[in-house]
């Protein structure tokens, strides 16, 4: 049994995507963790920011909601949700943004849904809505996507279409008027997912240890490319091993671990 | 002015209206017991983020309609439970925007300008889908006809925009907030972040405004740029010392878990939830007595620390 | 980066440039005798009523085209006489705003959208001429096609609005703001009115910052809301005292009425103009050289109150 | 010799146009000390505001310039220019707001023009332009215009229309989509005028003391009513006299004689 859990993975799975110099779009929890990660391991120079107007929190302890008080610490700037939107969707400031996003649903071009499964008019089931999801999607340069690996929730078509990934595929974002890029990784509690720069479909990059390509498959709506990825092992190389792991991650805040076991 | 009165004077059944705070923070959580207690029916409400105060207010049955982009309150409840049920049930009516387009149409009203424009969900259900009827919009004139619209650049390529996405105007009846320190003139000073509140004040035609401190004499305006709301906007402060509780408000105290993990499973069953409505609002008579209800211990432990804002190692 | 250098990087030849303040206060005047002092040409300036500084770069022949609401430095100079005479003579070419039109234009650029609505300026002649050439609007990619359009309300008479005027977005090369305090990483805030700071420094592609003083440590971190910028839009930042000399800067000091009445005199002779510039700003190595220039008890008969912002009883 | 010079009596006559409760957009110059002049005499309740974004400014000295430091003193909140201008276009504040505005030109429907006289591409003489006026105009419930009275000021036509007024007459701000209201009333140097609720063209309302309706008419190039105008003796009435008038108009401010000698 490793000294990891899967939520771990996923955090740190994530970090690794983030560039040093990055401004990171957060949410809710894993996305926190991910973005905490970040700095320790491979982006010190990153800038985590909230929807609610906070830049470049210094996080002490985790928030368990980006309207927590937690966020407000430490920051360059706390403001409000005018502004930092407009930093995401202004030209200048938004293609340094990543956004990481979680959602209910997802199409294999990277379309979110978290609003509703069923008829929108009656819902079989409501989901919180977009918050600044869909915003963030429309606005930045590129977006990472939590999700967890269930066949219902990778699926062929989204009831609704909360944020926009690639939409239709190839183009399809400058036909919708769209200027910012999709999304450019998926991570799941099973595996990485790319999405190919040609035809913007989902593909599959690595597994995460202990999972095989068809364990993937079987639990997606959708059939993937998985030619291209690295077996569990090879995947191993970019998962801190060892109790280093943890110091690495930023895993002295103090409850990182209760976090990671329990957010969403 | 007492809440009592200002409620009773703003907020009519059928109001439209919006409250101030984010999920778990700074909702105006006595003013949304007061409106409970009054057994308000029929509201119009506009909500962002606000979390715990709109699952309140569409769990007590006051709300017939919201537009809204999320409801939930972070861990607690990430999908805000009695607002799902509602939904589901087909109890209330629900129109969809993302955050920054339901900030961009109270900034818009604050302006008075009919409408503001964005890139925002192009391509997506928030500009397919549509969730108030026709007939609905042209009942009531304080709804727009259109939930939005997409239109060209008028400028062509002007600002590497091919097209935006106009987002209707929010002229609520009255805005709700709970703020750190208010004078009696109705000078406003947040601290901390002020997510869409002020935005949301300037957009609507009345304000009621309740607070942790009342300051009397020079404080407030000796540091005006400190302040984000100017007295002449607001109709109504109330000093209520925890009037954001169970939601946090910075410097004062944290949000209680205890309280909102109570909530949570009173909310996720119809008779635990009248049940908690009937002993935690009905059953007081007003602020003052809901507060000494709450433990001694609870109210210590969410304390604020005064380097941080929050309470410092909080079981959560 | 010392000033000089942040100049040389973010200010060449032909830059579309803006700067903060408003008429006679927190302009960034050493920023703008830097600009002078290197004989920048062609500039396309961005104005609303920035006052002192716009007179003196125009007056210095930096400028080739303003986009502007107002010129004017208040009873110094109720319009700005080195601007007045500029346009007068056809030495530079005007494009005018509104105050409100410029600022939404600085806010458009600030959120990424290509222009805003408002109703300013509806039957005025803002809208009916137009100083810009469609051939020089053309042959500029940093200049929109239109200077504004007028759009019939896709809301119907939503807000109560038949009509709106749609300005188009301004992105600035470079804007220059002086503040009273910034961190090194650019975290910057402003005391008293902002003006159109925020959305100027927003809206442009760099920003260069000079700031009354340097501060170090937790201080501006410690009260992230009372920080206007924060510092991932912040190019450049320089601590030079007085540098909003000869204006006035809220709770540091207040403008000089020696100087500008010195200046009126000046800017109304050709000859005098010229000298007063070989003095003051070709004469004079840098900001520090500059300052050592002023008299002593100016500085002190200037220094601010610290109740009331300003210098109390100030021979005006 | 009269006890009060003109300015000063400019002052009191807009002053006397204010009511209570009201908030007052000020300018520079003369129009601080008519809102000054209002919260002393009838206008105790009235708020002044200035584009720059000072709201309830407290002033101990009078600002030579909406940008000076002296507005920021004592406010109930100091922001910026995007702010108080949306607070005049907001329909439920800017039905409050009356503004006082001055020009150097102005017509018979109380058109203004503080922007160029002779040809826009090639002006014979530049004034400062707009600033916050032509906002102003478009937006409030009603405007006070301040103007010295000469015949080259008051014109059939101004060379530049920079803040409307009633436009082209009845009907015109409405088929312009313009919500507020245009000019109550125009003080000069010689005279108080008046526009008609029906027609919306200028009427003379009182004159001065020692000015006649003639004299007011040849200083004007277009021609206005006069039979409504109360003589010089009549509009004594609303004139503090005596040394009574300088307290309440508020004089005791450290200089507001010299102001009203020397500003615009």
């Amino acid at each position: 049994m490793p000294d990891y859990n899967a939520r771990e993975l996923m955090a740190i799975a994530a970090a690794r995507k983030i560039n040093d110099g990055e401004i990171v779009f957060c949410g809710t929890g894993i996305s926190m963790l991910a973005a905490m990660a970040a700095k320790h391991i491979c982006a010190p120079n990153s800038i985590i920011i909230f929807e609610t107007g906070a830049i470049d929190s210094q996080l002490e302890e985790i928030p368990m909601a980006v309207g927590d008080s937690r966020v407000m610490y430490g920051a360059s700037s706390n403001s409000g949700l005018a502004d930092s939107f407009a930093l995401m969707q202004n030209q200048t400031t938004g293609r340094h943004v990543v956004g990481i996003l979680g959602a209910a649903q997802i199409d294999k071009y990277g379309n979110l849904n978290s609003t509703v499964v069923g008829d929108y008019g009656r819902p079989k089931v409501r989901f919180s809505g977009s918050g600044g999801a869909a915003d963030v999607a429309s606005f930045v340069d590129r977006t990472i996507i939590f999700m967890q690996h269930e066949r219902r929730k990778f699926v062929a078509q989204v009831d609704y279409l909360t944020s926009p990934g690639w939409l239709d595929g190839p183009g399809g974002r400058e036909r919708a008027g769209l200027a910012g890029n999709g999304p450019t990784a998926v991570i799941s509690n099973l595996a990485v997912m790319g999405f190919d720069a040609g035809t913007r479909e989902m593909f599959l990059e690595a597994c995460f240890p202990g999972t095989t390509p068809q364990e993937v498959l079987a639990n997606m709506e959708f059939s993937v490319d998985v030619s291209r990825a690295s077996s569990g092992s090879c995947a191993r190389s970019w998962i801190p091993s060892g109790s280093s792991w943890a110091a690495e991650a930023g895993a002295d805040a103090p409850d990182f671990h209760s976090i990671c076991a329990s957010s969403t | 002015m007492d809440l009592t009165a200002a409620v009773a004077r703003f907020v009519p059944d059928g109001a439209h209206l919006s409250i101030g705070g984010f999920t778990c923070n700074r909702n105006p959580m006595a003013a949304v017991y007061e409106i409970i207690r009054r057994r308000k029916k029929n509201l119009h409400l506009y909500a962002h983020s606000n979390g715990q105060g709109v699952d309140e207010l569409v769990g007590a049955g006051c709300v017939a309609r919201v537009e809204i982009a999320y409801a939930g309150t972070g861990r607690f409840a990430p999908t805000c439970i009695r607002f799902r049920r509602a939904v589901e049930t087909g109890a209330i009516q629900v129109e969809d925007y993302s955050n920054y387009q339901m900030t961009l149409r109270f900034l818009a009203g604050a302006m008075g300008v009919p409408f503001l424009p964005t890139r925002s969900g192009l391509g997506t259900d928030l500009i397919e889908k549509w969730g108030f009827s026709a007939e609905l919009r042209r009942s009531d004139p304080r709804l727009p006809d259109d939930k939005l619209r997409v239109m060209d650049n008028p400028f062509g390529t002007w600002a590497e925009t091919g097209r935006v996405v106009l987002v209707p105007a929010i002229r609520p009846d009255v805005t709700l907030l709970h703020v750190q320190k208010a004078g009696r003139d109705g000078t406003a000073r947040i601290e901390g972040l002020t997510f869409a509140d002020v935005e949301q004040a300037k957009a609507a035609r009345h304000v009621i405004l309740t607070c942790e401190e009342l300051i009397d004499g020079d404080e407030l305006r000796s540091q005006p740029h400190l302040n984000q709301l100017p007295g002449i906007i607001v109709d109504a402060v109330v000093p209520l010392p925890h009037g954001a509780y169970p939601t946090a408000c910075y410097r004062y105290y944290d949000y209680d878990p205890a309280f909102l993990n109570d909530y949570r499973t009173a909310a996720t069953d119809d008779r635990r939830y009248a049940r908690y409505l009937e002993e935690w609002v009905y059953g007081t008579a007003d602020h003052r007595a809901q507060r000494a209800r709450i433990p001694h211990e609870r109210l210590s432990a969410i304390q604020a620390d005064p380097r941080t804002g929050y309470a410092r190692g909080l079981r959560r």
